[in-house]
């Protein structure tokens, strides 16, 4: 079975060397970029949406990706239960897809933010969370101007009832603040998975923390812990 | 596909403006809105309530009638200009537009 | 068609330089001609009264690769590859439309990175504003930031840096300089030479419309609100973001034979300096450009700035291979022209010839001036003002006026800055804004880093433009050398106000000898740079700004350090120089004054000084440094202790000499002088590397607990030095 | 600075809800309506022949009669909602609200 990771490149995608790099260089598993045209996935074992500016952001974020030649196959990946991890822009693009609910807002101060962050790791039964165990403080920094994360209130009890709520910002101890919460997102939400599971959404990025050097090496569980799931994960 | 382009265009069809509407949905968090009632405060303007900040696109279109550019760009709107999670769009208008150019 | 009388002025061009373009050309110009003189002949692209200074600056070292003269300069970094990098300035665009301005030169200043065939990996920008409680100050500030954080973020390339300075004398003539820096490999550095006659030349990337009409022209006289008259230019990051892709995709083939971007001057000057570096002809035809709009002359398409389109001139057989990558990355090219062997610029409009012209009258002819100069009798009272009269400071005063600079907008936090840039994309960022006084940045692939700085105390510059610039260029390699890089080149900026009047004059030609000394005395080279004048208004020029942007290596990246310390570490001041009130901080804050002499400078004390701190950092034994600048020695300590959130605490041989004064030792400024912390049991081996060098090294205290605690001078809680701090630059709009 | 404010409001004033459109100048670059158009192209509709993307901002304000609205709203404009460098502005519409509540 192949074990190939897949990142997609749309027009305007600037996080997807950096997600190769995270792969092969610093887990070392075998990956490749996929272009947006591209539409024969069979190839990969999962594939991630990265971050960046697709379509320059225009219109919404996500909004104009959402209809490239690739999106259809990539729905039916997940459909069939492959893990599709979305970063930053690839969390709006997934929104806009409907792939995930809800949809991320212009942040509550109407500016770009950078720097690292706190999450509190909400559940651990995810394609990309099972290296982490529940409840764990990590540090991943974020970098988006929307992120402020937005569902109508019965989608919203829907993903806390079902537990579906990925990974919220906090403080170093663990805590759920107002100021802890870069983007005024709803309930501090950082990151949102599908009901299977294999589908996950997140704004800050893990692909940038695979290194003490670079500040942090957080995000390397996070990739590292799809290839723990693909053996008994993808169905295909 | 629609086979119409500019250049394969029928005879009949004539070129529309037509101007979508889109805004944030009831209840859904409008900090554009809100940073700009703050400004026009700060400006003096204490007489404004409210402010909703939304977007228009002005399209220019093809086609053979006011009604079928309303429904081509409603489709558009629907499709793309927004999303119904979060925004709600109107058409605001539907011209003919002679020299098809637009501001 | 003939010129009408005076027509050459509305192109700045002066009664005497119209004649000799008469003269050149044997016959009155076309009007299209014209226009292209005007753009060519301008200060922004003719550098009329800064060419003959530019000659003076230092250029070559072993390790140069590339000098000033094309899109940026190049330096080794071993392994076989270079750092390319610029600096640009976009003030008038930005004092205008700051958003679009800024975002705008965000992208001129990366064009000319990958137009050298090197992947862009880091931004700063070096920003001066009026102060603060103008709202249009503020508004300018806060566009201009989000500009660049907006064109940036989008194309993926981090700000890892850059510097604010607030004066009044910056109210209408805001600053706006971008830095890039780019790696490639040595035999990847591509030249904008035009060669091989018949070879084809193609337009790729956005559509022509009207924007920045004149842009280069206006960039060049005392009107900055004249470029209103164009259409102002709205950048398209995402256009940009696929042309450095397509134009780096190109570069991998041997058919692209030249790349030049389009930015002042659009077409013109980009059609000419390919030609005239390549010493051939071009002819292009404008009716082949696509256009945004309908209507366009061709006068209006060779002047037009339009944003985002790059010049290439391709071998015929490699035309097929550019259409195939253009499309693949979603954009158009177009052939309009080609190579010629006659030297002349051949502009038609289909049949018609509208412009032809030798392209070295555009250049080698444009004229340069150099206009008497004299210094400001107003500047030299305020040099020479006598400040022995003021009022000292009272040691229980020490912790308020400390808190009062923590909290000035020049010295406190520029987190609300840095933080709306993306500095963690392309995974390189090992120190980042806000943690030291340069950016360090790890080269894939190899052990090695690069140290970023930009620096320019335009006070000192304003008070002594010389002195001032030997300072700039002193401060920024000082800085890279804090994190443990070598320095190895720099690239400028210089900001001055009209150079047409005696004042401007003086300071310009000043400034660049002072330029050229400290980097002769540290074995800098310079090489590449830019010149912004005109930033006058009215009576009110701005301070002097000789913006200078550092590059240095690290052979090993991890061996860097930030201006954190560590509990129970030893805090020494290194380095003798003087401190002195003249232009600092401290005097403008407390006292409201800019005046006084600046520091002295000896730079044979600060080219040990930085290899003394590099070699410490390298050999493990300096754990911490910090340059000591703005704020003097007591805000250095505050930030090293905001930074680590640990706090100091003096020792009685760390206390100023009793016969002092205490403002001047506690926030006096001077060159020179790094703090430094190092573990317990490695300061016999700093205190030797130090005496062999022959740096003064004196013993100040220890990092520990939560306080500034300044012994008799009082102390100051850390978190209330933080919160200080922090607020500098909060609530700005 | 006008006196009246949502407090001290006379008994006369009512609100009003003005729709204020903000378009790119003409021959200013507007990246934004060219993404959608190509957006809209891919999507097959080849019909679309431009697109200008603007903002519209929806005001509540209080005021004595429609005409001094309109006149408020236009000051607002000109002073914080549009940038006459790049934008054009107009008002698209001006209607008493009840309730004053607008979406
Ligand atoms: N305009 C800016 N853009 C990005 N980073 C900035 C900017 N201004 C300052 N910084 C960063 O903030 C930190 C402090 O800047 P500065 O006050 O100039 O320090 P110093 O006085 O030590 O040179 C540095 O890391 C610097 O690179
Ligand atoms: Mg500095």
């Amino acid at each position: 079975m192949s074990d190939l990771i897949g990142v997609i490149t749309f027009p305007g995608s600037n996080g997807d060397h950096d997600a190769l790099h995270a792969i092969s260089n610093d887990i070392g598993a075998p990956a490749r970029l996929v272009d947006y045209r591209e539409t024969d996935l069979s190839p990969f074992a999962a594939l991630i949406v990265p971050g960046g500016f697709s379509y320059g952001d225009y219109l919404r974020c996500g909004a104009i990706a959402r209809f490239a030649p690739i999106v259809e196959p990539l729905r039916e990946f997940a459909a069939r239960g492959g893990p599709v991890l979305g970063i930053c822009n690839g969390f709006q693009v997934l929104t806009e897809a409907h792939l995930l609910p809800g949809a991320l807002l212009r942040n509550k101060t109407l500016r770009f933010h950078c720097h690292w962050t706190w999450l509190r790791i909400e559940q651990t039964d995810t394609a990309w969370t099972g290296g982490y165990t529940r409840g764990e403080i990590i540090r991943l920094p974020v970098a988006h101007g929307d992120g402020s994360y937005y569902a109508d209130p019965e989608t919203l009890a829907r993903l806390e009832d079902t537990g579906r709520v990925v990974a919220r910002y906090c403080t170093a101890e663990g805590e759920i603040t107002d100021e802890s919460n870069p983007n005024g997102s709803l309930n501090a939400i950082a990151g949102v998975a599908n009901e299977r599971g294999n589908v996950v959404g997140l704004m800050p990025h893990p692909e940038r923390a695979t290194d003490p050097l670079i500040g942090g090496d957080d995000g390397l569980r996070m990739l590292r812990s799809v290839l723990a799931f693909l053996p008994a994960g993808v169905t295909r | 596909m629609k086979a119409t382009t500019a250049n394969g265009a029928e005879p009949s069809a004539v070129v529309w403006r037509v101007d979508v509407v889109v805004m944030p949905k009831p209840g859904v968090n409008d900090p554009e809105g809100e940073a700009i009632l703050g400004g026009l405060h700060s400006l003096g303007y204490g007489e404004a309530h409210r402010v909703r900040a939304g977007r228009i696109y002005a399209l220019e279109i093809e086609a053979e009638d006011e009604a079928s550019a309303r429904r081509r760009a409603e489709e558009m709107a629907d499709r793309l200009l927004a999303n119904p999670v979060i925004q709600v769009f109107h058409i605001q208008a539907v011209t003919a537009v002679e020299g098809a150019r637009i501001s | 068609m003939a010129i009408a009388a005076g027509a050459w002025r509305e192109v700045a061009l002066s009664d005497a330089e119209y004649e000799r373009i008469v003269e050149l050309l044997g016959r009155e110009p076309t009007p299209v001609e014209l226009g292209m003189f005007g753009a060519m002949w301008s200060e922004h692209c003719g550098y009329k009264h800064s060419r003959p200074h530019l000659k003076r600056l230092p250029t070559e070292a072993p390790w140069v690769l590339q000098g000033p003269g094309e899109n940026a300069g190049a330096v080794d970094i071993g392994d076989g590859l270079a750092a390319v990098f610029k600096v640009e300035s976009h003030n008038h665009p930005s004092a205008v439309e700051p958003y679009q301005g800024a975002a705008t030169g965000v992208g001129g200043i990366v064009r000319d990175i990958f137009t050298m065939g090197a992947r862009p990996i880091a931004l700063l920008d070096a920003l001066r504003f009026g102060p603060l409680d103008q709202p249009r100050n503020r508004y300018l500030f806060d566009n201009v930031v989000g500009g660049i954080g907006g064109y940036g973020n989008c194309l993926g390339i981090p700000t890892v840096g850059g510097e604010v300075f607030f004066d009044e004398t910056f109210s209408a003539n805001p600053l706006v300089n971008a830095m890039c820096v780019g790696i490639a490999p040595h035999d990847g550095i591509v030249r904008a030479r035009a060669s091989g006659i018949g070879n084809i030349i193609m337009l790729i990337g956005a559509e022509t419309g009207r924007d920045g009409l004149h842009g280069a022209t206006f960039a060049s006289v005392e009107d900055p609100e004249g470029s209103h008259r164009g259409v102002i230019q709205v950048g398209n990051p995402f256009l940009e973001k696929l042309l450095l892709e397509a134009c780096l995709e190109l570069l991998q083939g041997d058919d692209v034979v030249a790349m030049q971007d389009l930015g002042a001057a659009g077409l013109t000057s980009s059609t000419v300096e390919c030609a005239s570096r390549g010493g051939v002809g071009v002819e292009i035809d404008v009716a082949l450009v696509p256009r945004r709009e309908t209507g366009m002359t061709p006068y209006e398409v060779m002047l037009s700035e339009s944003q985002e389109r790059m010049l290439l001139v391709v071998k015929p057989e490699g035309v097929e291979r550019v259409q195939r990558v253009v499309e693949k990355w979603s954009l158009q090219a177009a052939a309009i022209g080609k190579i010629t062997g006659d030297g002349m610029v051949r502009v038609r409009d289909g049949e018609q010839v509208v412009a032809e012209v030798p392209a070295r009258f555009f250049t080698d002819e444009c004229p340069t001036y150099l206009r008497p100069a004299a210094e400001s009798p107003a500047i030299r009272a305020a040099r020479e003002r006598d400040l022995s009269g003021l009022p000292d400071v009272q040691p229980d005063q020490v912790p308020d006026v400390l808190l009062r600079l923590l909290r000035s907008p020049n010295i406190g936090s520029r987190r609300p800055v840095y933080e709306r840039y993306d500095h963690t994309i392309l995974t390189n960022t090992v120190v980042p804004p806000g943690a030291a006084d340069a950016a360090v940045l790890r080269i894939k692939g190899t052990q090695r880093g690069i140290a970023v700085a930009i620096d320019c105390n335009s006070r000192y510059c304003y008070l002594d433009p010389e002195l001032g610039a030997m300072h700039a260029v002193a401060e920024a390699t000082r800085n890279v050398a804090c994190v443990g890089g070598r320095p190895l080149a720099i690239t400028n900026c210089l900001n001055f106000g009209n150079p047409e009047k005696p004042a401007g004059a003086y300071q310009l030609e000043r400034a660049v000898t002072g330029m050229a000394s400290a980097c002769r005395a540290l074995g800098i080279p310079v090489v590449s740079g830019n010149v912004s004048l005109y930033n006058e208004t009215g009576e009110v020029a701005v301070m002097p700004t000789p913006m200078v942007g550092a590059v240095g290596v690290l052979d090993d990246v991890r061996r860097h350090v930030t201006q954190r310390w560590q509990s129970g570490q030893v805090v020494y001041l290194l380095g003798d120089g003087a401190p002195s009130l003249g232009g600092s901080e401290y005097l403008a804050v407390v006292h409201g004054l800019t005046a006084g002499r600046p520091p002295a400078l000896d730079l044979d004390a600060e080219r040990s000084l930085q290899e003394t701190v590099r070699r410490g950092i390298e050999e493990g034994v300096i754990a911490a440094a910090h340059d000591c600048s703005a704020g003097g020695l007591a805000v250095m300590l505050a930030e090293m202790a905001i930074a680590s959130g640990i706090g100091f605490v003096l020792l009685e041989e760390g206390e100023p000499a009793e016969s002092g004064r205490l403002d001047v030792a506690w926030f006096g400024e001077a060159g020179s002088r790094i703090v430094v912390a190092c573990a317990a049991e490695n300061a016999g081996r700093l205190e030797s590397l130090c005496a062999e060098a022959g740096i003064a090294c004196r013993r100040l205290g220890r990092a520990d607990g939560e306080t500034i605690d300044l012994r008799r001078f009082g102390s100051v809680t850390v978190a209330d030095a933080r919160d200080a701090y922090e607020s500098a630059l909060l609530n700005l709009s």
